[in-house]
This record gives C-alpha cells, structure tokens and sequence, in this order.
C-alpha cells in the first residue's frame, strides 16, 4: 500500500523534475550552455503563478497564457543581449557565471518584492484527491505531471522534427557554417533559449500548485536537476525525461526506510555513479565529453 | 627502435576502422603511411599513442609494449605526433606553445622554471627553421590555418621524440614552405629520427620517403620502397583512383 | 552614546542605544520581521511613558543579517565594536543565537534573546544569557503529555508519528513531546525529520497515512506545518489528534489550509488574552501602533524589551564595560514580569515555566491547557479534518 | 627596412595614379602599363582600359597606402629594441623572458601570465622593466599592508571584517590553484573549505586536540580526501565538471545535516576556542596576521608553480588538455597533484575560520553561494595573475560589506552582487589587471602588432642566407 | 559584363590588430574559376570570409552582381547566391551526414529539389551515402571534408568561394573536387578558389592572383603565373609541377 502510493507520489513527482530537467538539457546539451538560472526563472514562474492567483483570483493554470510567451521573450533576450556576446571559446564556463548572476538578482528581486516568506496557492481543489487501487492521487499533482507530459512531448517532436531544430543544432555546433548555409544564427539561438524558458514557465506554474514556494527555493531544485541531466546524458532530452523518472521515483521509495533528507542524496549518488560509470550518461549524449 | 603493430583492431560500432593491423616501420628512416580516406590511418596513430585503446592487437616499440598505455606514457617513451585537425594551444604564444612540450622531470626539474634562456633559444630555433620566427609573439588563436599546422610541427619537434608520427603535415601548408618541410624531415632523419607521415600529397611522399606502407579499410595492403609502390596494382587501384 | 567611542559616562538625556540584528532577509525572515515589530513597540512603549533611567530614551539600531550565521557575528562585532551601542538584544533563531552571545560574552555583554528557545543555547556555558520566554522548545508540550499520559488506558492514544523540520527548534518541540510520551509507554511508529527546504511531502504524508497512528504531532515552523496537513488532508488521514508547533497560531494558518483546522492543537508561549498586567497595554498599544494584533513572535521581542528594561532599571546603568555584569547578576536573582507571565532563569539562562496550549474549535483557535488559563475543553477524539 | 630591399613591392607602388596593375583574360584590355613591378609577363594588351570590364585583380590602387600603413613600421625586432639588427636567428621574443628567468627568485613573475604586463612574446621595453618590478612590488605593498592593518584599524569591527577579507583572499587564491591554472571552474570550493572547518572542528571536540594541531592535520585529512573526489570530479571536463562541482557542495551539505550524531547536524558545531582566555579584538588582530601568513604562502606557491613547468604543464592543460597528454604531460596526475593542492590551501583557510568564528552551520558551511563568490573574486581579479584573486577579494570583500550596509535591509544586495558579476563576465572576462594592463597598453601604442610581418622574399632571403651560414 | 563578385579595395582585419586586408580588390565574372594562391597567413581565407559576409570589412565595398552589397551578412549573401566551404572542418559534428548534408539545402523551399540534390552527391561521394547516419563529427579528417563540399553542393549558387577544398582528400577525391569545380565553371559559376595545392589549382583556374601579406602581389592568367620561375619558387613550390604518378 505505502509502497503503490509512493510508486504514484514518485511517478508524478519525476514528470515535474523530467520537464523542468528537459529546459536545462535544452540550453546546456544543445546550446552549451549551463544555466544555473533555470530553476530561479523555475520560482519566478511560480511566483507569477502565485501573485496571479493571489492578487486577481485568478486560476494559476490561466497565468500560462501570460507567462509562456513572456519567458519565452525573456528568454530571446537573455540570449541576444548577453550569452550572445561570451566569447565561443569560454562560452560554457562564462555561461555558468553569468547565469548564475541571474540567478541571484532573480532571488534578490523575488525577496524585495514578495519578502522571503514562504508562500504557497491556496485552491478550491488543492486537497482533493481520488482513489487508484487503494492509494491517493491528489488532483493537483496529477494537473502538474499532465502539463509536463504534453509539454515534454511537444518539445521532443519540435526538436526532432522541425526545420527548427535542425537549425538550432547546428547553430551551436558550428555557428559559421550554420550561417553560411543560410541559418539566421542568432534569431535561431534566441529562440532555442526562449524555448528553454518557456518551459520553465510551465514548470514553475505546475510547481506552484503544490507545494511551497520561497525566493531562495531555486537551489534546492538546481542540484537534482543538474544530476539528472547528466545522468540522463547531456544534450538528450529523452535521456532527461528517463532519468528523471527514475530518479524521482527512486527518492520517492527511498524515503521509506531512509527519511527524506537521506533520500535527496540518491541524485548525487546516481551523479557520481554515473560519471565513474558511463561519464557520456545513461540513456544518451553520445559526445558529451566533449564539452 | 622499432614500431610495430600486431593484429590491431578497433571497430567503432559498425565500422571496422582497423581491421588487424599488422606493420612494421622501418627505425631510422622516413616511412610514410598512405591510404583512402576513412582506411583508418588517424585512428592507426591515435591507437599507437594511447589517445584510443585498441579492441585487439599489440603495439610494441623498441621491444616495449605500449599496448593500452596512456598517451603521456608513450610519449615519454619517445613517440610523438602531430594530429590531422591541428592542436595547439590557442591562448598561449607561439613561443609558450613550443616551451610547453618541454616536458618535466621528477618533482624537482617540474618546479625549475619553464622559461630558461637555453630552452627559449631552443624553441625560437624550431619557429626559425619552420619559417614562423616572425610569429613568435602572436597568440596561436591568432593564426591562420598553415601557421598553426607549423606551430604544432614545432611543438612536436621540441620535444625531442625519436619517432615522430606525422599526421597530414602537408595539408593547408604553402607549397613553397613543405619544400622546407622536407628538407627539414630529412635532416632531423639524419639526425637519426624516425618519422612516419600520413599524407595525401604524393610528390612529397614519394620525395621523402624510404619506406612506405598502403592502407586500406583498416589494414595495410602493400609495404616497400616509393618506386615499388608506384608501380603496385592494388595501390594503384585503390588509393590513387587509376 | 553613539560613536562616543569609550566615554561611558552618559548624561541623562544621552538615548539608550540597544543594538540588534534581526533576519530581515533569508530564511528566517518573517518571524524575523515579528520580533522586530516586537522590539519596535517596545522602545516606542517605553519612551512614551518617558523612557529609561530617568528620562533616557531608547534608541533601537537594527542591522540585518540575512540569516546568515557569518552576517550575525559580524552585525554584533560591528554594534559592540564600532558603533558603541550600549546595551545589546538577541536575534532570531537557535541557529543565530549562539554565534551571536558568543560575540557578546567576548566583549562582557549582557545578552537577553527573544528566540533561541533549543536546549544546546543552554549547555554552551554561557553566563550572558537569558532566553525571554516561557520555556525552551523541549517544555512546550508538557501540559499536553500530561494531560495525555492522564487519560484512561482505553482512551490513550497508542501510536504517535512524529514529523519534524532539522531545526533545533522545531525538533526540539516535537521531540520533547516523544520523550515524555514513550516514557509514558506511548508508541512510535514514524519519526521523521525533514530539511527546512522540503517543499514537497507527499511522501511523508503517505509513510505517515500508511502507520495510521492515533496521533501526529508535527515539529513545525509555518510553512512546513501547512503542507504537511495538506499533505495528510490529500491522503484522507484522519488522525485523533493532530499537534503542530507554531503553525497553527499563524493568523493565516486557517486559510492556507483551507479552513480545514478542525481539532488541531498548537502550543503557545503566549495569548493575547494573558491576564498578565503589561499584556493588556502592549495589546492595545501594539495594535494601536501596527493595526494588527501582537502574535508570539511580536511579543517575544517585547517581552525581551521588558526583561532588559527591568534590569537596566534595577542596576541603575546602561553602557558597556562594568554596568554589563551588574544587569547580568541581577537578572540571574530575580524575577521579571512580562506579557508572557513572569519570568525567572537558571544558571545557564533557561527559563523555568510552560507552554499553553491552543486548539482549533470551530473556526477559532482557543486555549485549552493548563487547566487553569483555559478558555475552552480539549476535544479528544479531534472531529475529522 | 624589407620593403625597399626586395624584389617585389607589390605592396606599395610608386605611381600615384589609382594604376590598378590588373590582369585580366587574355585578350581583355589592360590598364597601367605604367605599372612598376610588374614581373609577369602580361598577355599582350593593349588600350588603356582602367574601365575594363574584365576580370580584375589588383592590389591597392593608391600609392604610399602601404607605408602609410601603422603596420609597416611593426617589426618585432625594432620595438624590442633587442636585437633588432639581425633577421635571422635574432631572438626577439625571449627579451623579456630572458630577463625574466634571470631574475633573482622573490616574488617577480614576469614569465607568461604573471602580473602580465605583456605578453611574453612581445617584447615592449617600456613596460617589460616596470612589468618585471611590479609584482615584487606589489607583493612587498601587501606584506606591507597587512603588517600595518591591525594598528590602523580604528575598532574591532573594521579588524574582524579585515580577518574575512583574508580569509576570501586565500579561498580565492587557493581557488585559482585549480580554475587560474587548468581552467577547471569548481563552484564547490565552499565545501571543500567547509569540509577543512568541520574537520577541524570535530578533530579538536571529538579528538581532543589541540588547535593548530588539528588544524594542520584536518588540512592533510582533507588532501587526502580530495584525492578521491579528484578522482571522480577531474575525470570530466567543462561543464560537467561545473556540474559535479556544485554537486559536491549540496551532497555535504545533506550528509552534514543528516549525520547529526558525528557533525552536530543541523545544530551546528561549536568548536571551542584557540585562546580562551584573550579578548576579542586580541582574538581578532591574531588571526588577521595567521591569515596574512598562510595567504603570502599561497601566493608564494602559487608564483612558484606559476613559473615551474609544472605550471606550464597546467596551463597546456588549460589550452587543450589532449593535445598536452599527447606532448607527454601526465594531464590526470598534474590535474589531481593541484586540485590536492588547492584543497589543502582552502581547507587550511577554512579551519583557520572555523577556530576565527567558533561556529559552524551546514547550511553556511556548505553553500553553493560561498563558492560562487569564490569564483566571482577570482574572475574579477584575473585568474591567470598572481595577485588577481586578492584583488578580486578585496574588492567584492569590500564591496559585499558595503552592499550590505547600504541595501542591509532588503535582498537588494543579491541583486547588486549578481550585476556585480555579470557586469565582469560581459566586460571583462579576463579580470581587471589584464583588462587594465591592455588598456594602458593600448593608450601607449595605438595599434601594435605582436606578428612581425614578412612576405614569402623574405622568407626565403632569410632561408639562403641560414644555408649560406651553415655552409661557412 | 558584370563580374559576379567583385571587391573593390578591401580594408579588413580581426578585432583591433592590425589589418590583415590591405587594399585587396579581386572581380570573378560568371564562368570563371580565379585562383587565390599565397603563402601561410597571407589573407587569403580572410579574402574569402569578407567575400561571403563572415567578416565586414573596414573600407572597400564588394559587389555581387553589380549590386553593392558591402556589410550584408552570410545569410543575405547566400540569399545573392554567393557560398562559402570554409577551410579546416566544418561539419556539424553532432548531427548526422544526413542532417548535415539536407541542412545544406536550409535556404530551398522545395522539397523535391532537395531530394534531388542530396540524390546527386551521394553518387558524387559514395562515403556520404554510405555513412548517411552516423555522426559527421565521427568520420576521418578527409571523410569530414567530403561531406562538407556535398554540403555546399546542396544548393547550387552564382558564386562559389573555396578554401582550400582538397585539404586531406586522398587523389580520387581531390579530382572529384577539381572536376566539380570545372563542371560549375562551365555552367556558368563564378569560382573563386583558394589552394595550397597550387599548381593543381592554377592548372585548373583561369586567372591566378597571388597574394602576400594581405596585398595582391601579382596576378594574371593562370598559365603564365605557372609559368613564372620566381613565383614557382617562392609561392608555388620548387619543384615543376608533376601529374600524378602513372606508371
Ligand atoms: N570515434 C569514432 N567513432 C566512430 N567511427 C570512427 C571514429 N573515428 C574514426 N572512425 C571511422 O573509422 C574510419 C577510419 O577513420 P580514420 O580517421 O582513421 O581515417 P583516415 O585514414 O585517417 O582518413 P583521412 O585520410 O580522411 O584522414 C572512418 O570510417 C571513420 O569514420
Ligand atoms: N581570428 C583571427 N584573429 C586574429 N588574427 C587572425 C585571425 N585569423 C587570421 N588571423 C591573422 O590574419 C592573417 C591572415 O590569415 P588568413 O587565415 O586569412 O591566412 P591564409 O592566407 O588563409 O593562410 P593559410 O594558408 O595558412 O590558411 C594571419 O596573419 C593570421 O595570423
Ligand atoms: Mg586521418
Ligand atoms: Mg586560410
């Protein structure tokens, strides 16, 4: 019984860690660049969300309709007015610096505006649950884990599938060629970036509805997610999605015999295991030590 | 001392990009490793300098086994190379990039400083004699493709190996220069150093040369002198497109 | 005395100027900000009515230390050792608070603190020290496991799951309670500890649902303590008792948990409608100035004025250097009235009294414990939630 | 010089008429018999045909425009002022190099990146003296500074913030033990600092012993422990290793929580003082000079390594790290042997604070924040210059007092941090020294060329001429 | 008749340094294949990058098709028809050849023409074909250089500019090369066509312009600048040029 409910608790926790985790991969396989402000940009969604609700009444799923796009414009900018001016040759390493900053003026803002408080959406349905085979499924949860499968899904086809994609890769991999065959280089970078964003637009709002949220929250995530994605294996979106499944569920059983703080520790043990074990990752990134 | 190659083999996936080696390069002469693109001649060397383990085979040097060792190991032990997509070190001065192949000791030489004058003239002799002196300040990033490709010659050769493994020296280099090119291959020849180049140019090849080898789809299929070669069906058929 | 720079002689208009740093920022700071309203109403209280020592008034000087245990150290240094403050007071949190007296007791300060209520502030060996409320983490409950322990064997609970923040403070709580209660043969069948950061606790929920114990008792700050229940309310617990710490008093408490409070007990060092003598002019005075009501947090900054105020006044000084250990030596002989009641403390500065404690009825949180402050009876078994 | 000696000025032609010698198909007209120079023999043409549709290809078309040009006059030699005479093997570059190796051993790091005044290939004998003094000079102000601090200080509170300015200083500069010489970026150095604390701390409280006792030995313990973790954080690169980094720091940060009965957990450890019985600005004016010193050893090591070849070797390892395994650098070795390095200074630093501050919280003690200010002090310095992490330390040292000062009372001061940082990262990626040092560089010298100019006549003049000397 | 790329006195150079370009002009008319030869660092692949838009020159003006297009950005030139095949590699390392070589024809709207010409240089390349779906970036140097050309050959453009395209190509492929170069000539596309391997490529170009140290130091029909001892000696290599060897 406990065992099923944690199996579901995990299962629905991992569609939220694979989402956001899809973001970061996004930037950091693709575009090669490590963005430590995703998670800050994860809180301010969900800030947004919040405020939104708060402030106007309004459903936290319908601030979508604003924050999507306006991450998404955040995101174009971001990539205009500052990762597209870092050197290619320290652009990795600048990238995390720079981000970083972000992150913190993010956290900084948040506080000045909002107060370090910790904060969370009070709903009409937030504890309202049905039953699966004798466990609990909270209704919020499951509205979270819905938005970051089709989000996920979307993101995986435009990547694959579209001229856009293609593009994108090849903007990063070679951005002289990538112009000489005709790619606008630099619009195409804003919007993989925009993408990114966007999706922690999604997430943030789908963080939301659960749980807590506080200025400084965003270190708590940026750990797990940076050990998924590696473990996932760097630039593979699929890998991310994997690894974050199985290692939201795994942190979700572990917490059975082994208390919640003890459990975090599985993403950092599936990090370092990875790295001694297969460093390109587990379910993809085939060149991923190149970086 | 001698390099040989034993039933090498490395596949990566489906493609066998060495099928069992077996060569031999002659010690103390110029040797030069001839083949098709992808026969497997870069992934021959970086088998022979540990940058890749081979999935089979032996590589022995002097009657050493440097099978699996690591690139420094065989290094130390007196094989140096060049690579195809030229390798230097883009933030340091041509003079630094040079000085950087001097390579320390135990604890006590790694400490001594790495800008002695005797070592600095030293490397300012390799820039001279690969015609980039005129560079010496320059950052390596700086330079264009055939600059780089001398650059990295001139690392190489600073470190003193006594089989020097070439990859592509010719490519990207004025053709003026690769005359000096290989009047210098043959000095240092002289010298008592052994040399093996990958190349596609012929005339220098064939110029060079004392001995070379034909690979094809990951092993070789002919070895002797050029005037041998030339005259060889299968080389003909399946490296100079006749 | 401000920047007067060692002349301690102060003439009797010279304000008082008491040094504090609080955690505007970070982690602890909305409980941080409580405490300042505190203090803040208490210099204003104080100057009303004339100030201190015959007319000197009171002057706060309010650093922020970003709940930063490095920040806090160096607001001290910098209040003791640059600004020439006369008189200093405690900041927030356990965490804060030992750095904190420490960098008092090296410079022979007085050190009175309105939050560091866990029991390793008391076996650190200082002698500075006095905690302004009620009683330590530990005691807060202890009208509760009485009461409990009283009941007849049927009634008891038999199992207790216990879920508590790793914070000395709200560990200490819940942890208090489990001893006194598995002393009394009541069983454990979860205890968990979770990071102040834990924002999800689906998982602690399910392992606690799962147990199905007679009774959760939930070592909590705010935030925590709501997510939990939400928790536990998605799971469709339904405990006979439900205890969290501090939560539950927070006016916004019924609310964010969508008005589902039925039954749940908190306990609390202090009501605002304590009998005690200064309790009704800091109430009406408080709100008065802040258009709210007090809560615990405004109150033990006051309360931390009071005992200060008191011992400034019976020592007949205010300055550093020798006047400090006459404040500490009086303190450590005598009584303090306050708006938590009167206080007195030990040699390691641990106040000597209890906790009351406070249950959801309705849509109002009353007092139920000690019998003989109670406003309302303890419902036991708690209606479903 | 070379322009009027030799064969071929196509460079620069002497007629003022905009005469483009240009040659064009056979039979298309051609323009400028009057062209100097020209040696090819052109195909017969006639009419003078400057409108010439034809195919064209020309040189520049004013004359003087070549020695008009600022590039004309930059040949290596000649600005050395070393040498300049001698083409051939005329050694240009070592100027400055030479001299530098010849230095008497004090804390002068004119090889490579060191107080880089320029770079040290291109000679500049106005600022190689001053270069050569500088950080000799600068190292004696320092020492100078921080033998005199403690007596200037005007109250305790101004020493004890001095004491953590040096604290940063050294984290900093051990920091770039590891990110200034092999480019490896760790934002988990604040852990590793942590973990020297906390090492020091319970060797004194479960050990029993004496201070700087366990000081020392929980800097050795440490070193020793960063072996492993080298081990499995230096086996990947760039921002993997970022990654692991950081990684590093929230995974002690859960087991120090959590392993509360070792560590104190989530209480804290309170780590008894050095000195019982002294006063605190005592307290504090001692370890202000046990600070200066272990940051004038880190520097000193640090100069050491930055003009051995084992720095050279790093560095290589910085530039392309295959390419120095391939030259024979044992990379994962020399990689491991300075992050151990690094990890003993920064442990050592972090038990010195933890015997400073009495007081040690996991969340503080583990904190991705410390490192990232690590990193940001390092960057805003300089990383490859030996005094670009103090800098960098003061500054943001100062400056995060300041910020916290001003903005105290709202999280204003993380966002000015955060611009602080980006500010640096967009405008001066390599630090301020560098970016100073090129400035002033630029004011003295418009525009220079560090690349001595030569056609291939001159190459192959110098070539003869080399044959001709070994024939002699 | 216009030249279909024409640079008019070109000033250019990388970042603050000194200019690399000193007053270079140079007019490829349809049809013709020019060849830039020079030695190491001369300015050639800078030649080429100002032609196609990757660097903006300091002064000068380039013309394509007679249309002033100085400070127009890759992707304007291509749209003008002119294309760049860079020197050294290229590829996109982490896609495919097949995604590589279709990305290639980015800029064609047309899908079936697309297929046509991926069609067109897997026969022309028999290893882009053969290696369609692994990794460019995991092919040899020489294997990586033929899919960057098929790549180029995607769209077929006014103008073709050529750094160094034989660079690491065994014989059959650089003939392959050389071939394709005389086959756009005689369709009519300009060349402009940079080589080390130069009297390979002057045998092949129309008009040679040698250049050194960022000026054109001589120039004129291809045959004759063969022809020159002195240009043979110090920019083309001692030795007469030589087929290769036939028995
Ligand atoms: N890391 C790798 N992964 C997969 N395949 C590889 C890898 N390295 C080389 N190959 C394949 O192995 C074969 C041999 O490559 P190699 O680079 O050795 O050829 P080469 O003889 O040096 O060719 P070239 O003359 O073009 O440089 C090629 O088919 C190549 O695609
Ligand atoms: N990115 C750059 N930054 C600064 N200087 C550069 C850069 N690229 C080239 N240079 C310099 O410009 C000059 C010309 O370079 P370019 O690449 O055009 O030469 P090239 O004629 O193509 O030589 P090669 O035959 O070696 O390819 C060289 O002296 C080189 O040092
Ligand atoms: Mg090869
Ligand atoms: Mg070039």
């Amino acid at each position: 019984m406990l065992l099923l409910q944690s199996v579901i608790l995990g299962l629905l926790l991992g569609g939220l860690y694979a989402l956001l985790a899809a973001g970061l991969t996004l930037y950091f396989g693709i575009m090669r660049v490590v963005m430590i402000a995703h998670s800050a940009f994860l809180i301010l969604a969900a800030y947004l969300a919040w405020w939104t609700n708060d402030r106007l009444g309004i459903d936290p799923l319908l601030s979508l309709v604003v924050t999507v796009p306006l991450f998404f414009g955040a995101g174009v900018l971001l990539q205009r007015g500052l990762l597209s001016r870092l050197r290619p040759a320290t652009l990795t390493m600048m990238s995390v610096l720079i981000t970083f900053a972000i992150a913190l003026m993010i956290e900084g803002l948040l506080g000045y505006a909002f107060s370090g408080t910790q904060r969370r959406i009070q709903l009409g349905y937030g504890t309202a649950s049905f039953d699966l085979f004798g466990a609990r499924v909270a209704v919020v949860k499951l509205i979270a884990f819905g938005l970051a499968a089709v989000s996920l899904a979307a993101l995986y086809l435009l990547m694959k599938r579209t001229q856009f994609g293609w593009a994108l890769r090849a903007t990063i991999q070679h951005r002289d060629a990538a112009r000489l065959v005709g790619i606008d280089t630099e619009r195409t970078a804003g919007y993989g970036f925009g993408l990114g964003l966007a999706t922690a637009a999604i997430g943030g709002t789908a963080l939301s509805l659960d749980t807590t949220i506080y200025p400084s929250l965003h270190w708590h995530w940026i750990g797990p997610l940076m050990a998924i994605i590696v473990v996932g294996g760097l630039g593979s979106v699929a890998g991310a999605a994997a690894a974050a499944l199985v290692l939201g569920l795994a942190q979700s059983l572990l917490q059975i015999p082994m208390g919640a703080t003890w459990a975090q520790t599985v993403f950092y043990v599936a990090l370092f295991a990875t790295l001694a074990v297969r460093p390109q990752g587990f379910f993809g990134g085939r060149l991923a030590q190149r970086f | 001392m001698t390099l040989t190659t034993s039933g090498l083999r490395k596949a990566f996936g489906g493609v066998v990009a060495l099928d069992g080696a077996d060569v031999e390069f002659v010690p103390g002469k110029v040797n030069a490793l001839i083949g098709p693109n992808g026969s497997g001649k870069t992934t021959f060397f970086n088998c022979v300098t540990g940058m890749i383990k081979p999935d089979a085979g032996r590589i022995t040097y002097g009657g050493k086994d440097l099978t699996g060792r690591a690139p420094h190991v065989v290094a130390r032990a007196g094989v140096g190379r060049t690579f195809q997509l030229c390798r230097v070190f883009p933030r340091m001065t041509a003079v630094e990039n040079v000085l950087a192949a001097v390579r320390p000791g135990g604890l006590v030489h790694g400490l001594r400083s790495a800008h002695r004058r005797a070592e600095i003239e030293r490397a300012h002799g390799w820039l001279t004699r690969l015609g980039i002196e005129h560079l010496a300040g320059a950052e390596a990033r700086n330079m264009s493709w055939g600059q780089q490709k001398l650059l990295e010659l001139a690392g190489v050769l600073m470190a003193e190996p006594n089989t020097i493994l070439l990859d592509e020296p010719a490519g990207g280099v004025n053709p003026a220069l690769l005359d000096r090119i290989g009047t210098l291959v043959r000095d240092l020849n002289a010298e008592g150093r052994t040399f093996v180049i990958v190349e596609h140019n012929m005339d220098l090849v064939m110029s060079i040369s004392d001995h070379i080898v034909v690979f094809d789809r990951g092993r070789p299929i002919a070895a002797g002198p050029p005037a041998e070669i030339r005259a060889d069906e299968r080389v003909l058929g399946a490296y100079l497109g006749v | 005395a401000c920047g007067g720079g060692g002349d301690s002689s102060s003439s009797a208009d010279d304000p008082i100027v008491v040094g504090i740093s609080l955690p505007l920022t970070g982690d602890f700071s909305e409980p941080g900000k409580g405490v300042q309203e505190g203090y803040e109403a208490w210099a204003k209280i104080t100057n009303d009515k004339g100030g201190l020592l015959g007319g000197r008034k009171i002057e706060l000087k309010i650093l922020d230390d970003q709940s930063n245990a490095d920040r806090v150290v160096a607001d001290y240094e910098q209040l003791i050792g640059s600004d020439q403050v006369d008189l200093v007071v405690g900041p927030f949190s356990t965490r804060l608070v030992v750095p904190s007296a420490r960098v008092a007791q090296e410079y022979g300060m007085l050190f009175v603190e309105p939050a560091g209520a866990a029991a390793e502030v008391f076996n650190q060996g200082f002698k500075n020290l006095f905690y302004a409320a009620p009683a330590v983490a530990d005691d807060h409950y202890n009208h509760l496991a009485e009461y409990l322990l009283a009941l007849p064997a049927g009634q008891k609970p038999a199992t207790v799951a216990y879920a508590a923040m790793d914070d000395p403070f709200a560990q200490g709580t819940a942890y208090g309670l489990k001893k006194k209660l598995e002393a009394g043969g009541v069983k454990t069948v979860v205890d968990e500890v979770y990071p102040p950061n834990t924002t999800d606790f689906g998982s602690i929920a399910a392992k606690i649902a799962a147990a199905k114990p007679d009774m959760v008792v939930g070592g909590s700050q705010y935030q925590d303590g709501v997510n939990l229940i939400v928790a536990l309310q998605q799971l469709n617990y339904q405990p006979k008792l439900a205890a969290f710490s501090t939560a539950p008093t927070n006016p916004e408490f019924a609310k964010a948990i969508g008005n589902k409070t039925e039954g749940i007990l908190s306990p609390t060092g202090y009501s605002q409608d304590a009998p005690y003598e200064s309790n009704k002019e800091f109430v009406e005075k408080f709100t008065a100035q802040f258009g709210k009501a007090p809560e615990e947090d405004q109150a033990n900054g006051y309360t931390t004025g009071q005992v200060v105020a008191a011992a400034v006044e019976a020592a007949g000084c205010a300055e550093q250097g020798d006047c400090q250990q006459k404040l500490i030596d009086w303190l450590h002989g005598n009584t303090v009235d306050t708006v938590v009641g009167p206080l007195k403390w030990d040699a390691t500065g641990k106040p000597q009294g209890a906790h009351m404690i406070q249950q959801w009825v309705g849509n109002d949180i009353k007092i139920v414990l000690p019998a003989d402050a109670k406003e309302a009876d303890l419902v036991y078994p708690k209606p479903a939630w | 010089m070379w322009r009027c000696s030799r064969r071929w000025p196509s460079g620069r032609r002497d007629s003022s008429e905009a005469a483009l010698p240009n040659v064009s198909k056979p039979g298309a007209s051609e323009a400028g018999s009057a062209s100097p120079g020209p040696n090819v023999s052109k195909p017969n043409a006639s009419g003078a045909g400057s409108a010439s549709p034809g195919p064209s290809v020309s040189g520049p078309g004013a004359s003087g425009a070549g020695s008009a040009l600022p590039g004309s006059s930059v040949s290596g030699p000649g600005a050395s002022g070393a040498g300049s005479a001698l083409p051939g093997l005329s050694v240009s570059g070592p100027g400055a190099l030479e001299a530098g190796s010849a230095l008497p051993g004090l804390g002068v790091s004119k090889p490579s990146p060191g107080l880089g005044v320029s770079k040290p290939g291109t000679p500049d004998a106005g600022s190689a003296g001053p270069g050569r003094w500088l950080p000799l000079g600068a190292g004696l102000v320092l020492v100078v500074a921080i033998l005199v601090f403690p007596s200037l200080a005007p109250n305790p509170y101004i020493l004890s913030s001095g004491v953590i300015v040096l604290n940063w200083a050294v984290l900093a500069t051990a920091w770039n033990f590891v990110g200034g010489f092999t480019g490896y970026i760790s934002l988990g150095h604040g852990a590793l600092a942590g973990l020297g604390g906390y090492a020091t701390g319970l060797l004194i409280t479960k050990a029993g012993m004496p201070s700087f006792g366990a000081l020392i030995v929980a800097a050795i313990l440490i070193a020793a422990l960063a072996v492993p973790i080298g081990f499995a954080a230096l086996r990947v690169r760039g921002a993997s290793f970022v990654i692991v980094s950081i990684a590093l720091v929230l995974i002690l940060l859960l087991v120090f929580q959590s392993w509360s009965s070792v560590t104190g957990g989530s209480r804290g450890l309170v780590v008894p003082r050095p000195f019982p019985g002294m006063l605190r600005p005592e307290h504090h004016r001692v370890f202000f000079f046990l600070y200066g010193g272990l940051l004038v050893l880190a520097l000193l090591t640090w100069w050491l390594l930055d003009r051995s070849r084992f720095g050279m070797g790093l560095k290589a390892i910085r530039e392309d790290e295959d390419k120095a395994e391939s030259l024979g650098t044992p990379t994962f070795a020399y990689k491991l042997t300075v992050f151990v390095v690094s990890a003993a200074f920064t442990a050592l630093a972090g038990g010195l604070y933890a015997l400073w501050f009495g007081d040690l919280d996991p969340v503080f003690q583990f904190s991705v924040l410390t490192g990232s200010y690590i990193v940001l002090m390092a960057l805003l310095g300089g990383v490859r210059n030996l005094f670009g992490p103090v800098l960098g330390a003061i500054v943001v040292g100062v400056a995060l007092e300041y910020f916290k000062a001003e903005f105290g009372s709202s999280p204003l001061h993380l966002v000015t941090t955060g611009l602080l940082l980006a500010l640096v990262v967009m405008f001066m990626p390599d630090g301020v020294i560098p970016s100073v040092t090129a400035l002033v560089q630029r004011l003295r010298k418009r525009e220079q060329s560090s690349i001595r100019e030569v056609t291939a006549a001159d190459l192959a003049e110098q070539r003869k001429r080399d044959r001709e000397e070994a024939n002699t | 008749m216009v030249s279909e790329i024409e640079l008019v006195d070109v000033q250019a150079g990388y970042g603050r340094a000194a200019p690399v370009l000193r007053g270079f002009s140079v007019a490829v008319p349809a049809g013709t294949v020019v060849c830039l030869v020079g030695p190491n660092g001369a300015g050639k692949s800078t030649v080429l990058k100002v032609a196609a838009g990757l660097l903006a020159p300091r002064t000068g003006r380039i013309l394509v098709g007679g249309q002033d297009m100085t400070g127009a950005g890759p992707q304007k030139m291509l749209a003008q028809g002119v294309a760049l095949v860079l020197q050294g590699h290229s590829v996109f390392r982490e896609m495919t050849v097949e995604e590589n070589v279709l990305l290639g024809g980015y800029t064609l709207t047309d899908k079936s023409k697309r297929a046509r010409r991926a069609a067109f240089v897997k026969e022309l390349f028999p290893v882009v074909g053969e290696r369609w779906h692994s990794l460019a970036g995991l092919l040899s140097g020489g294997q990586q250089k033929q899919v960057e050309f098929a790549r180029s050959l995607m769209v077929d453009p006014k103008v073709v500019l050529l750094d160094e395209p034989s660079m690491g190509l065994d014989p059959k492929a650089t003939s392959t090369i050389f071939d394709q170069v005389v086959r756009m000539r005689d369709a009519g596309t300009a060349v402009l066509l940079v080589e080390q391997n130069a009297r390979r490529a002057l045998e092949t170009a129309d008009l040679g312009c040698v250049l050194d140290l960022g000026r054109v130091h001589i120039s004129g029909p291809a045959a004759d600048l063969l022809a020159d001892p002195q240009l043979g000696e110090l920019y083309l290599g001692g030795r007469p040029a030589e087929k290769p060897p036939v028995p």
